[in-house]
């Protein structure tokens, strides 16, 4: 299939790499809420990677509208859409969790550097 | 009728745990038994769904919509088993808590994570959709979250989380890769429209599925919270990772494997395979070194999720699924659920941590000792037991299929497990304790629960025909 | 040196998942709706005899009697084909809400978090601001099944409202025990609809009210029902997750 | 039509605030370049036709996720004084 540079770039190779900046932070970060913020830019990359996946160019949102009052074979992919809308709340749930965590480690140890939380040998 | 609807497993412990903030303001003693009617209500389901079921997947579609596109679950009378015995691991765990675990924190937190937990497990089990299984994965890390950090083992929920997080990504990745490219997220149709694609995207899909699901079936790339979070959790806890959460995710990693890739692409299931041996090998000998109790039960858990998985992918590595192979890795499945909950029951109400201080706390309380030492010989595969018999068919089965390489590390695990799990029933009957023991005295009741298990053990011991015709001729076919 | 391994392994995976994918992905000008799910869920055609080449039926203002009858199409997947999906991610909500609830948990009264100065202008400015804020809201949670928007967006928009009032002023503090009776009862308000649906029709979470014109504000069903419940549970649990992180330890 | 250059440059700059996000020094700004990240997310979900995800972007990736952010900063640096 050929693809030009450009979209092969936002639709594929963009979001991944936007995914991998977050998977490199969480490997090499060592501060907890770094850590949660590289959780939710890995979670940005994979909205981005799974919306391309449903965009279809010059493609109408799809909503039934005054305007769009029938089927077209041009809309958009609604369910790549719903599957991010999930995806988005889940991961707030999650974040909401794992800060909530993180002020209780920090309670508790006074660090939130996982260095010196493993220099505790809890 | 009604009650025949698999659904119910799920869609009443949803309810019974959304009504638990409004009962706790009018019957504040009343929550703690919601989870215990929850459990129990699954179990009933559960036992009455099966002699309607067959080894064929029937499904029951939600909503009402054509289960091509619509959500849709899947039972079997293999599926049955195994969610009866999840549930019932899960409910004794539960009446466990009701009984000794009282006063951990907030009131409402322990009652609700069990009953969503339930509700979770039953849906990873049964669900037929890839997406829908991602959302009841999420449910149950969640509710493993607030189980994992109820007794302050922040650190290691903290682990739990960062991986669960990397696993639940890299699912989404996948399915969604999955749709655009067959167009389904139906596990049956999407694997049906599989063959026109590029043996490499299959192969990233299926790596980054088995990813995805490692962290929660405790396979190895992603299980590094395991024995941090076994470690701290309360004696439910332990329990719930060890048999109920990975006991889900293992057949979710199987289910997938089986309904997505079938045993056509004997690559992934090779991978898989080495995946499997890899965790069995390393799990046993990390298992081998530890001296916290609870450390080295998670360890051998991890092993044993090796073995299960390896058993699965070699059964279907071959081009068909080897229905022998299978049905003895099921069985696996169900006696190491059975044997681990007993096991950590039964350290819970010891109450002491290693196994220097453990020691001679066998010969103080007899009948708990005994009871300990079933599910330890059931776990080594002491002849006479249910883990036995499994390990048996199991090892008559790769004989008859000619895997040397399995064979031979399987033994080799087996053997630094019996050491190890020897070593803890001799600190157990014959060790000095150099702590003073200061356990609470568990009531009558807890021993019942124990007993249960114990007895389900042997009785599988005396009837392991019965357990291994009623877990084979699993037909993944059929469906649609 | 640490930096440059980390760059060549970013790079190596980035080529390696890249390629694998590209070779079975239909990607921009080559992805097309046709035989996916997504093109049926559009042509409203999931219960027909054959899905894929049943013509559509569906007409805004016009057809009443197609099967999911919300005007905007992702709201008819989001709380229609797979409205199972949603009740799981409504219980993760709650189940996260519980956990935060749980990780700041005090025996006792609590009290909230003072902040250094609340704004003048924004205490005098949210008495009136409130109210439009809660409408906005309410009104994105009503019409999720005309305009984008739906439950989720609408119920952060009133925890939105929340959060203003605990700016305002430190007086506030969010009525944490009855935001957790809403969540309760809302959630097993949507799971009563769909044990209601398995009652009456025999399918768990089946739409069996009158779809309606489409495009008219009382269409779709039970779908502006279940998303009004949807937005209490949010706004109720993204609030109680507000106040809990407001809350003095 | 939209121009693919647009949504390209626009993942370019999530991109880069992501990169900055993780590699900056400072916690707190670290948060405020996520938040941007999440912001110039949801206007690529603009360009992409998915305006429902759009506005849950905003709402909750972008705006309630910073003011979790915020607080949990808020609470740990109260705590170190």
């Amino acid at each position: 299939m050929g693809h030009d540079w450009l979209s092969l770039w936002s639709y594929l190779y963009g979001p991944l790499a936007i995914f991998l900046v977050g998977l490199y932070g969480l490997l090499t970060q060592k501060n907890l809420i770094k850590m949660a913020i590289s959780i939710n830019i890995m979670d940005f990359g994979v909205n981005l990677f799974i919306i391309s996946l449903g965009y279809v160019p010059s493609g109408e949102a799809p909503i039934y509208t005054e305007a769009v009052r029938r089927y077209l074979p041009s809309f958009t992919d609604p369910l790549p859409q719903a599957l991010v809308l999930t995806a988005i709340v889940i991961s707030v749930a999650v974040t909401a969790f794992v800060l909530a965590l993180i002020i209780k480690i920090h309670g508790r140890y006074g660090t939130t550097d996982l260095t010196k939380l493993g220099e505790m040998e809890l | 009728m009604i009650m025949q609807n698999p659904v119910l497993l799920i869609a009443v412990p949803l309810l019974l745990a959304f009504l638990i903030p409004v009962l706790s303001s009018f019957f504040k003693g009343a929550v703690r038994f919601i989870p215990v009617l929850a459990g129990g209500f699954n179990v009933i389901a559960a036992a009455l769904l099966i002699p309607q079921a067959s080894g064929s997947l029937t499904v029951t579609e939600i909503g009402g919509w054509a289960s091509a596109y619509g959500i849709s679950l899947l039972f079997s009378s293999q599926m049955g088993y195994v969610i009866l015995a999840v549930n019932l691991t899960a409910l004794l765990a539960i009446f466990y808590y009701t009984l000794n675990e009282r006063d951990l924190g907030s009131p409402l937190a322990y009652p609700i994570a069990f009953t969503l937990a339930l509700s979770g497990v039953n849906g990873m089990i049964m669900t037929g959709d890839l997406f829908n299984l991602f959302v009841f994965m999420e449910m149950t890390a969640i509710a493993g979250y607030i189980i994992a950090s109820h007794k302050e083992g922040y650190l290691g929920t903290f682990r739990f989380v960062v991986l669960s997080s990397v696993g639940s990504v890299l699912f989404l990745m996948a399915t969604a890769a999955l749709y655009n490219a067959t167009g389904f997220l139906n596990m049956t149709l999407a694997g049906k429209s599989l063959d026109t694609l590029a043996a490499p995207f299959i192969s990233i899909i299926s790596v980054l599925f088995i990813m995805a699901l490692s962290s929660e079936a405790e396979l190895l790339p992603l299980n590094g919270w395991v024995p941090r979070v076994y470690k701290d959790s309360s004696g439910t806890g332990s329990v719930f990772f060890a048999s109920v959460f990975s006991g889900a995710a293992l057949f979710a990693v199987i289910k997938v494997m089986l309904m997505v890739f079938g045993s056509r692409y004997a690559y992934v299931h090779q991978g898989l395979l080495v995946l499997g041996l890899v965790t069995l090998a390393a799990g046993e000998a990390a298992a081998f070194k530890q001296t916290n109790i609870k450390k080295m039960v998670a360890f051998s858990s991890i092993a044993q999720s090796g073995l299960i998985i390896a058993a699965v992918a070699a059964a279907m590595s071959s081009g068909v699924l080897h229905n022998g192979l299978f049905s003895a890795a099921l069985f696996q499945l169900i006696n190491n659920i059975l044997a681990k909950a007993l096991v950590l029951l039964g350290i819970a109400m010891l109450g002491q941590a290693t196994l220097q201080e453990i020691g001679g706390a066998g010969t103080k309380k007899k009948w708990l000792g005994v009871l300990i030492s079933v599910g330890v010989l059931s776990l080594i595969g002491m002849p006479g037991f249910a883990g036995f018999w499994s390990k048996f068919f199991l090892i008559r089965e790769l004989v008859g299929s000619g895997m040397l390489v399995f064979i031979l590390v399987f033994l080799l695990a087996a053997l630094f497990e019996v050491y190890y799990y020897l070593r803890f029933l001799q600190a157990l009957f014959l060790g000095k304790s150099t702590a003073p023991v200061s356990s609470p005295k568990p009531s009558w009741v807890t021993f019942i629960l124990l007993f249960v298990l114990a007895a389900l053990i042997i009785l599988i011991g005396f009837a392991p025909d019965y357990m291994i015709q009623a877990v084979s001729g699993f037909n993944p076919g059929g469906v649609l | 040196m640490k930096k440059v391994i980390a760059l060549l392994l970013f790079l190596g995976l980035l080529f390696f998942i890249g390629t694998g994918l590209e070779q079975g992905l239909k990607l921009g000008e080559h992805n097309t709706l046709s035989g996916k799910a997504g093109e049926i869920y559009l042509k409203r055609t999931v219960n027909s005899e054959d899905p894929a080449t049943t013509p559509s039926r569906v007409g805004f203002g016009r057809e009443t009697d197609i099967e999911e009858n919300a005007a905007n199409t992702v709201t008819s997947i989001v709380v229609g084909y797979r409205s199972f999906d949603t009740l799981g991610e409504v219980t993760v909500l709650f189940l996260a809400a519980t956990g935060v609830l749980a990780l700041f948990f005090t025996p006792g009264k609590r009290k909230r978090l003072a902040l250094a100065k609340p704004n003048f202008i924004l205490s005098v400015s949210s008495g009136f601001l409130l109210p439009l804020i809660i409408l906005f809201g309410a009104y994105v949670f009503t019409h999720g099944h005309l305009t984008p928007g739906g439950g989720f967006q609408g119920g952060t928009i009133i925890a939105a409202a929340v959060l203003l009032l605990y700016m305002a002023g430190n007086a506030y503090k969010a009525p944490a025990a009855g935001l957790k009776i809403l969540e309760g009862l809302s959630g097993a308000g949507y799971l009563l609809i769909g044990l209601a649906g398995l009652l009456l029709t025999g399918f768990f979470l089946e739409n069996f009210l009158p779809q309606g014109k489409m495009g008219a504000l009382f269409s779709a069903g039970i779908i502006p029902v279940v998303y009004l419940l949807i937005g209490l549970k949010v706004s109720a649990e993204l609030s109680g997750i507000v106040s809990d992180y407001m809350g003095e330890e | 039509m939209i121009n693919p250059g647009l949504s390209s440059l626009f993942i370019f700059l999530v991109f880069l605030a992501s990169l900055l996000a993780v590699e900056t020094k400072k916690v707190f700004r670290a948060v405020l370049f996520m938040s941007l990240a999440g912001v110039l997310t949801s206007v690529i979900f603009v360009l992409w036709k998915a305006p429902d995800v759009a506005m849950t972007e905003a709402a909750i990736g972008a705006g309630f996720t910073t003011f979790l952010f915020l607080m949990a900063l808020n609470r740990i640096k109260g705590k170190e004084k």
